[in-house]
């Protein structure tokens, strides 16, 4: 609502997350722009004062488009990116860039397939990354594990080996010519495009990015989102209101689920979870070089040590290190797409599915119902009976005749779950503000909810396991396991996981926030981001005080992890001085009298810190940060436009292909980003991409989607007639050139092929698609909403049966948002065997 | 009878008689097509569902007003001629005009359509036989019997919310404020600031507003729009009419015509004399 | 209803100046008593719309034990009442006939479900994690590293479900030594 | 299959307009009647029974009191079947008494209920009063109550048409009166040259001659004014089924004229002339669906 300037890109907010967008209308009413980027014109295009379709799977190559132009037209807000960024810090001399070696960075491995990242580190420092792949290599000679300071920097910016100039070599290439080549965007558009972003960026404007699933899944996900983190760091535009990046997620706590963590890699709170080579001791694994980082992660151990006491209580002691080595060990990714390719391969027996619909809802789902045929039981909770319940009965392939019931050796238990209306708990929205529902009525017949359905299984199994006395039962014989019944049904109270969740100390009393954390044992947490949900007995999340008895950031309504933060790093809203950089852009500013920071949120910052405040020799973890550091979760306090660790795939983001694709790339010989996650195997085959023999079988570039009318993978859709009557049928939208070329008759059939899959749908030949000039050539692209499936009031074929396996090798995200296939009129029966 | 409490029974429309008439502004130019209107209106008025039938025209599958459908976004897909960029989707959420002078209203010969106290027009439907003659009277063929039950039915503004001081169902849920509830009034003025600021930008050089001006051919819509294009370009009529003194004409006419056979009949019998 | 002249139209048209008949003289006695359904409910639940992570404030009416209606929380500052049409559809989400109401049980092989008690099935599930956990139960690795972990169970899903339950879920699995355990996310 | 209809947009081409469209994917503006087929009949048997019953005062007048009588009963015939079919058509025909719940001046149909309730019961206190003997002055008065009504009845189901959003319904509405009036009187003749008293006959071919010559006049006058929306009357169903009722019409009036030598003729033409009169109706009826199933006529109709 405060922006200038609304960029969204890689995400279709009007239709996908139409409420919120809402505040967009408002800022466009306010004079506000509205800049839709996408391969479609979509209904949030419809109200955009610019849309710019440019090919899916280039949007790095637009951005660093962007970055370019930035740098090179000194269009960056040099007082906040010279001090509120990494561009002066010196990066080690034998960091060798994509520039120089056509397309790697200087580490990486061909054997292992990935890189060793200490060339990317600091001159003469080792840095921790605040998320992703958390350990750094240890630092070399006479370097540090950097806490505040760095060693060398260059706030004249010309150093050779500054961020500053590493990072305009690395964009030199990234012209609007290139980006028309590379992404079909004319240069016109996109220099009207960078001048809107830069004249609605500075002290007196910002710029927001908004993004969805339309950039996260790809093979180079998390590389996008860090192009736009570097471009809106050069803008000045986070921390601030009317800036930011937000993410609009999916699913109703989608961020609750990854924040309290229920994923492979992070225990709740994104603590990293302990992998086979790490320190078997609690200190070492908290400490790995000896050092701790800088920032808040400098307070690990006390975070962790709260967990394990919230999971353990009185078992978990300081004699035994607080029972850490009751914590399981990772050797590797085991993602979902590992599982699904252990259960094909006969490793993976028994799978629980939790209000999720992997059949249709994930890539490749024909080799995912293959391991769902190959499990030894299935346990799947849901309000309906979706595809991944009923895959051994209706699914394409015993519909097809390939499988038959009887051949399924599965055993599966559906069990019907609990509505939001039938159990009190909290949801985490895309913003992390934690919103308590309330139990309206009592489930009927079998319904449960997951808390009664954990507790359960849980203490069943418990009183199974207590009699054997197996030394590898400890850890679940000690969970703490003691929560109020209520009702007929004897369901957990829900407020009491809360408490837990939030925190207690040793006397019980529930803690006040994460800064009352400590590791010696007196405090436990369930996840120490959400300590403080609880504060004062009082469940914070269940607060409903109307927006209009309060401010504009309505603190009183739910409750914002951390500590009620609604804007994180705010304090990079007021300039080093702790001033406002400008009246129409104050939110928090330094108040000298009292000493402390004002404004309508709370600080992202310790509230009583000065501006000029320097760290004493060896303060450590957020202590550590001088005054003017508005990066808290940082080491060194700053926004990173040089990533040193975190990634696996380069501290740059680096414009690839993707997997497949009809060009090459224009950048490099290297076509896609190295380190992507592949799965060479013979029921995962890839396309030949451009170039290769047999390319041009499948010329065509296919994106998925969703629609305002649907959910998803349809689990909560496609069973309402309400929703279904909206949009009742598969479709497929098509240019007109695309029609012409492949006489597909509107409102006919057209069937989508790839190696993986056909699917049929319903042709919508539409102009709100266009071909694209790409390297001379014409790139057609083919829409794909992806909500259907064998079941359900409306049925279809699901478009992710059509995607291989291919993923993001930092968070393990399936490529469906680019990829290659061919499109031929008629339905699918009435195809040709090829 | 039914004990319970009754309202005034109102010689006039309140609304004329200096009440406070209600209506909506739909303001095509924020909508979204993201159909909330129509399920919220559904969900709250119970209105049965329809068959699902995926008809290809953009992205509607509902494709107009009806007995099961009181509110309907049309979507509406142009290459813009002037603009290199190409293409515009306009998207408008219809309903019910409730119509200063209300074809349904005036023809319903059992009293089931009604003006109520907040000028809006409502059916009855425990008094509606289903005569039909509301369905060819709408300029804009909003009310339909429904074909199982016989009745007549049509968007009543929920007049139930309206009494307990609500909105209704649909400008509730609208998540982009395309549908405002509200006096007609003030409705009025924020359409006239709106379509201003519309106008000014590029793309709204034929916006206007549809059904705010009484002297049109029904007296004005208690609930108009801001379109963006041409009325009929939506499914609109563009100039819809009804007026009480085209009733009596035709009755003149009638009249005279009735005079005639009358005339036909006694020359044919004189002529026998 | 017995006819009553003073309540018909005709009369009261005449009587009330309403010669057109076309304002309120007309109304049924029913018109007159309705009121909205959300006036007479029993309890109001303050919710969460379930669908996507924006976080649509919701206010569940219920009566004798029904869901009557879901709609916007004017309160929220958020949403500020506004629903999609997802939203707006919950009422139906949550009280379709066709929904689950009975535990499902597929035996190998099968072909069709059966129906079983949520007891025996509770019974049977813990029974499966217990056997395919020890069968697959991997105390160290090859360097005799320890890994206290089972490969051979996984869980997916947690995106739709509340943070409580995702706490205790994973609490659950942690236990086990259930590394395999994801959702919605991918971060 | 594709629902893309409409003139300028035909399902092979994509769906992206090259001209500016005149409506919206070829869909209707204003709505078919939901009416059944009880209702164009009920037009034909009410206009009918309308003309009868001042055919009977009139001759009753003139002193033919048996073509009066007669003609008196098969209007209280008509007026017998016309709520029947009116009810039948209702979509909630046990609610047929909410007809008389308001008088609505406004509404054409408001005001036909009530005088087709005035026409019926002043008939069948007619009849009442004539086979209890009461004195003529009573048969009388309820007849001539009926006559009075009975025009009005004749033609104004036009009014009732005229008084809708249908483009060709509305723009014809000052001249449908007369063609229903001619077609009421052919209608009303034709009944007596079929199965009237002999004493009636020349009586009755006149009024089917100047019936049809009325109706027919209307009919063209009509057309005429439409102008380019007259094109539902001549293409589709409604063009066919005006074409064979403007020759029934022509038919009936010739054979009625032929039929003063041959009563059998004279049945014949009778005949045709009822069935011409239907038709009429249908026809009109029919027409009206064509004229909203394409929206460019009310589109142009209501032009820039």
């Amino acid at each position: 609502m405060n922006s200038d300037c609304v960029v969204v890109m890689g995400s279709n907010m009007a239709e996908c997350h139409p409420v919120a967008f809402q505040w967009v209308v408002e800022s466009q009413k306010r004079g506000g722009k509205l800049v839709h980027v996408d391969p479609r014109f979509t209904r949030t295009s419809a109200l955009a004062d610019l849309h710019i379709p440019l090919r899916a799977g280039s949007d790095i190559a637009f951005l660093g488009g962007l970055i370019h132009y930035v740098l090179e037209n000194h269009r960056y807000f040099r007082d906040y990116m010279v001090n509120y960024t990494n561009a002066a810090t010196i990066i080690d001399e034998h960091f060798l860039d994509t520039e120089d070696l056509d397309g790697f960075f200087s580490g990486w491995n061909q054997d292992q397939g990935m890189y060793e990242n200490r060339t990317w580190q600091y001159r003469g420092g080792s840095v921790w990354a605040a998320a992703g792949q958390r350990t750094a290599p240890p630092p070399q000679g006479e370097g540090v594990v950097v806490a505040g300071e760095v060693p060398f920097e260059d706030p004249s910016l010309e150093d050779p080996h500054c961020v500053f100039q590493l990072l305009r070599r690395h964009f030199s290439r990234y012209t609007e010519e290139m980006v028309e080549r590379t992404c079909g965007v004319p240069a016109a558009q996109f220099r009207r495009l960078a001048e809107l972003i830069c004249d609605s960026s500075g002290p007196e404007r910002t710029t927001c990015f908004v993004y969805a699933v339309g950039w996260t899944q790809h093979t180079v996900g998390v590389q996008y989102i860090r192009t736009a983190a570097i471009l809106q760091l050069l803008l000045g535009n986070m921390g601030r209101p009317g800036g930011g990046i937000l993410a609009l997620r999916g699913h109703a706590n989608i961020q609750g689920a990854t924040d309290i963590a229920t994923l492979f890699d992070v225990l709740p709170g994104y603590l990293p979870m302990p992998m086979a080579q790490d320190a078997t001791d609690l200190d070492g694994f908290c400490r790995p070089h000896g050092g701790a980082a800088g920032g808040y992660w400098g307070n690990l151990k006390a975070y962790l040590v709260s967990l394990l006491k919230a999971y353990w209580g009185d078992a978990a002691t300081a004699d035994n290190q607080f029972a850490f080595n009751y914590l399981p060990r990772l050797t590797g990714d085991h993602s979902t797409y590992q599982s699904t390719l252990g259960m094909v391969d006969g490793t993976v027996k028994g799978f629980f599915v939790l209000g999720e619909n992997p059949a249709v809802g994930s890539a490749h789902g024909t080799l995912h119902r293959r391991g769902l045929r190959n499990l030894d039981w299935l346990v799947v909770r849901d309000l309906y009976e979706i595809e991944t319940a009923s895959f051994w009965r209706d699914s394409p392939e015993v519909a097809a005749g390939e499988v038959r019931s009887e051949e399924i050796g599965t055993e599966v238990f559906l069990l019907p779950a609990a509505a939001h209306t039938e159990k009190d708990g909290s949801f985490t929205n895309t913003q992390r503000l934690l919103q308590w529902h309330e139990r309206a009525v009592d489930p009927a017949g079998d319904r449960r909810s997951e808390l009664w359905f954990a507790y359960w299984l849980g203490r069943r199994i418990r009183e199974k396991l207590e009699r054997r006395r197996l030394d590898r039962d400890r850890p679940i014989l000690d969970l703490t396991w003691d929560y109020p019944l209520e009702g007929e049904q004897q369901e957990p109270r829900a407020e009491a996981v809360l408490r837990e969740i939030s925190g207690v100390a040793a006397d019980g009393s529930p803690l006040p926030g994460l800064g009352a954390l400590r590791d010696d044992g007196s405090t436990s947490s369930g996840t120490w981001i959400y300590c403080g949900a609880f504060a004062g007995g009082q469940n914070q999340a269940a607060r409903r005080r109307p927006h209009w008895e309060q401010s504009w950031v309505a603190p009183e309504w739910g409750w914002a992890w951390p500590m009620n933060r609604r804007v994180l790093y705010n304090r990079a809203s007021a300039d080093p001085s702790g001033q406002p950089w400008s009246e129409r852009k104050r939110y928090l500013a330094w108040d000298p009298e009292l000493g402390r920071w004002t404004g309508p949120d709370v600080p992202d910052f310790p509230v009583d810190r000065a501006p000029t405040y320097q760290p004493p020799p060896g303060a450590s973890a957020e202590n550590s940060l001088p005054g003017d550091r508005p990066f808290v979760m940082q080491a060194d306090g700053r926004g990173w436009l040089f990533a040193p660790s975190g990634l696996l795939d380069g501290p740059l983001p680096t414009h690839y292909e993707p997997q497949e694709s009809p060009t090459h790339n224009p950048l490099y010989e290297q076509e896609a980003n190295p380190a992507r996650q592949l799965f060479r195997r013979p029921d995962n085959p890839y396309h030949p991409t451009a170039g290769e023999e047999g390319a041009d079988r499948f010329p065509f570039v296919m994106t998925t989607y969703r629609l305002t009318e649907h959910h998803t993978a349809g689990g909560m859709s496609r069973f309402l007639a309400r929703l279904s009557q909206l949009q009742p049928e598969m479709f497929c939208e098509v240019s007109p050139e695309l029609a012409e070329l492949r006489q597909l008759r509107h409102g006919g059939w057209a069937t989508i092929v790839t190696e993986r899959a056909s699917i049929e749908a319903r042709v919508l030949v539409t102009a709100r698609l266009t071909p694209l000039r790409v390297q001379g050539q014409q790139v057609h692209q083919v829409g794909l909403p992806y909500h259907w499936g064998s079941r359900g009031l409306v049925r279809g074929d699901s478009a992710n049966d059509l995607f291989p396996l291919v993923l993001d090798p930092n968070v393990h995200i399936q490529e469906v948002k680019a990829a290659t296939c061919d499109v031929r009129p008629g339905r699918r029966a009435d195809q040709a065997p090829s | 009878m039914t004990p319970g409490p009754r309202l005034p029974t109102l010689a006039l429309p309140l609304w004329q008689a200096g009440g406070t008439r209600m209506g909506f502004f739909t303001d095509s130019s924020v909508c979204i097509g993201c159909k909330a209107c129509e399920v919220a209106c559904k969900e709250w008025n119970g209105v049965p569902d329809s068959k699902p039938a995926w008809s290809g025209n953009s992205y509607d599958n509902t494709l107009r007003l009806g007995a099961n459908s009181w509110r309907h976004v049309a979507f509406v897909e142009r290459v813009r001629q002037d603009d290199a960029a190409g293409v515009r989707w306009l998207m408008s959420s219809d309903v019910c005009k409730h119509c200063t002078r209300a074809a349904c209203l005036e023809v319903c010969p059992t009293g089931a359509i009604f003006r109520s106290e907040f000028g809006t027009v409502v059916v009855q439907d425990d008094v509606c036989n289903g005569c039909g003659y509301c369905v060819v009277a709408c300029p804009f063929g909003v009310i339909e019997r429904r074909e199982d039950d016989g009745r007549a039915f049509k968007c009543t503004l929920c007049y139930d919310r309206l009494k307990i001081g609500e909105q209704p169902a649909c400008a509730k849920a609208c998540p982009t404020a395309s549908i405002q509830f509200g006096p007609l009034e003030e409705l009025l003025e924020t359409a006239h600031a709106r379509l201003e600021q519309v106008r000014a930008q590029p793309g709204g050089e034929e916006a206007h507003l549809y059904g705010a001006d009484e002297s049109d051919g029904v007296g004005g819509f208690g609930a108009f729009f801001l379109l963006l294009d041409r009325p009929e370009v939506y499914g609109l009529p563009p100039r819809p009419e009804y007026r009480r003194r085209d009733v009596v004409t035709m009755w003149g006419a009638a009249s005279v015509a009735a005079w005639l056979l009358v005339g036909g009949l006694a020359g044919a019998i004189r002529w026998r004399r | 209803m017995p006819f009553e002249a003073r309540r018909w139209p005709v009369w009261r048209q005449v009587t009330g100046r309403d010669l057109l008949g076309l304002g309120g003289t007309s109304t049924s006695n029913l018109t007159e008593v309705r009121t909205a359904r959300t006036a007479s409910a029993d309890r109001v639940a303050p919710s969460i719309c379930p669908y996507c992570a924006v976080g649509c404030g919701q206010l569940v009416y219920v009566r004798q034990g029904e869901v009557t209606q879901i709609e916007g929380d004017p309160a929220s500052p958020l949403s500020r009442g506004r629903l999609c049409p997802k939203g707006a559809a919950s009422r139906e989400l949550v009280n379709s006939p066709l929904r689950e109401l009975k535990v499902k049980y597929r035996r190998p092989h099968g072909t069709s479900w059966e129906e079983i008690s949520l007891d025996s099935a509770m019974e049977m599930i813990a029974d499966r994690v217990i056997a395919t956990r020890d069968a697959t139960f991997e105390e160290v690795d090859q360097q005799g590293r320890p890994l206290r972990r089972t490969m051979g169970i996984a869980s997916l899903g947690g995106a739709t479900i509340d943070n409580e339950e995702n706490y205790l879920w994973r609490k659950l699995m942690v236990g086990l030594g259930v590394v395999q355990v994801e959702n919605q996310a991918r971060i | 299959m594709a629902a893309v209809g409409g003139r300028e947009e035909p399902a092979e081409r994509p769906l992206v307009p090259r001209e500016r469209p005149r409506s919206y994917y070829g869909l209707p503006i204003v709505r078919r009647p939901a009416w059944t087929w009880e209702v164009p009949l009920y037009f034909f048997t009410g206009g009918t029974a309308g003309a009868l019953a001042a055919t009977s005062i009139l001759a009753r007048w003139s002193g033919q009191h048996r073509m009066g009588r007669s003609a008196r009963r098969m209007a209280l015939a008509g007026a017998l079947v016309s709520p029947a079919l009116l009810i039948s058509d209702l979509g909630r025909p046990a609610r047929f008494l909410n007809m008389l719940r308001v008088v609505r001046p406004t509404s054409p149909m408001s005001l036909g209920s009530w005088t087709l309730a005035g026409f019926g019961s002043a008939l069948g206190m007619a009849e009442a009063a004539d086979l209890a003997g009461l004195p003529v002055a009573v048969t009388g008065t309820m007849e001539g109550a009926a006559g009075i009504l009975g025009p009005i009845l004749a033609n104004y189901t036009a009014v009732l048409l005229g008084d809708t959003a249908n483009p060709i319904w509305r723009a014809g509405r000052h001249l449908l009166p007369f063609v229903f009036s001619g077609s009421s009187l052919a209608a009303a003749g034709g009944a007596l040259c079929l199965a009237g008293p002999e004493e009636g006959r020349p009586v009755s071919r006149r009024m089917v001659v100047v019936g049809t010559a009325l109706e027919q006049a209307a009919f063209l006058a009509m057309e005429s004014h439409l102008g380019p929306l007259a094109e539902p009357y001549r293409t589709g169903r409604g063009g066919r089924l005006a074409r064979v009722h403007r020759l029934a019409s022509w038919t009936s009036a010739v054979l009625v004229l032929a039929g003063r030598r041959s009563p059998l003729l004279l049945r014949l033409g009778g005949a045709i002339a009822l069935g011409s009169s239907a038709l009429l109706r249908q026809a009109v009826y029919r027409a009206g669906f064509q004229a909203v199933d394409d929206p460019s006529y009310l589109v142009e109709s209501q032009g820039p």
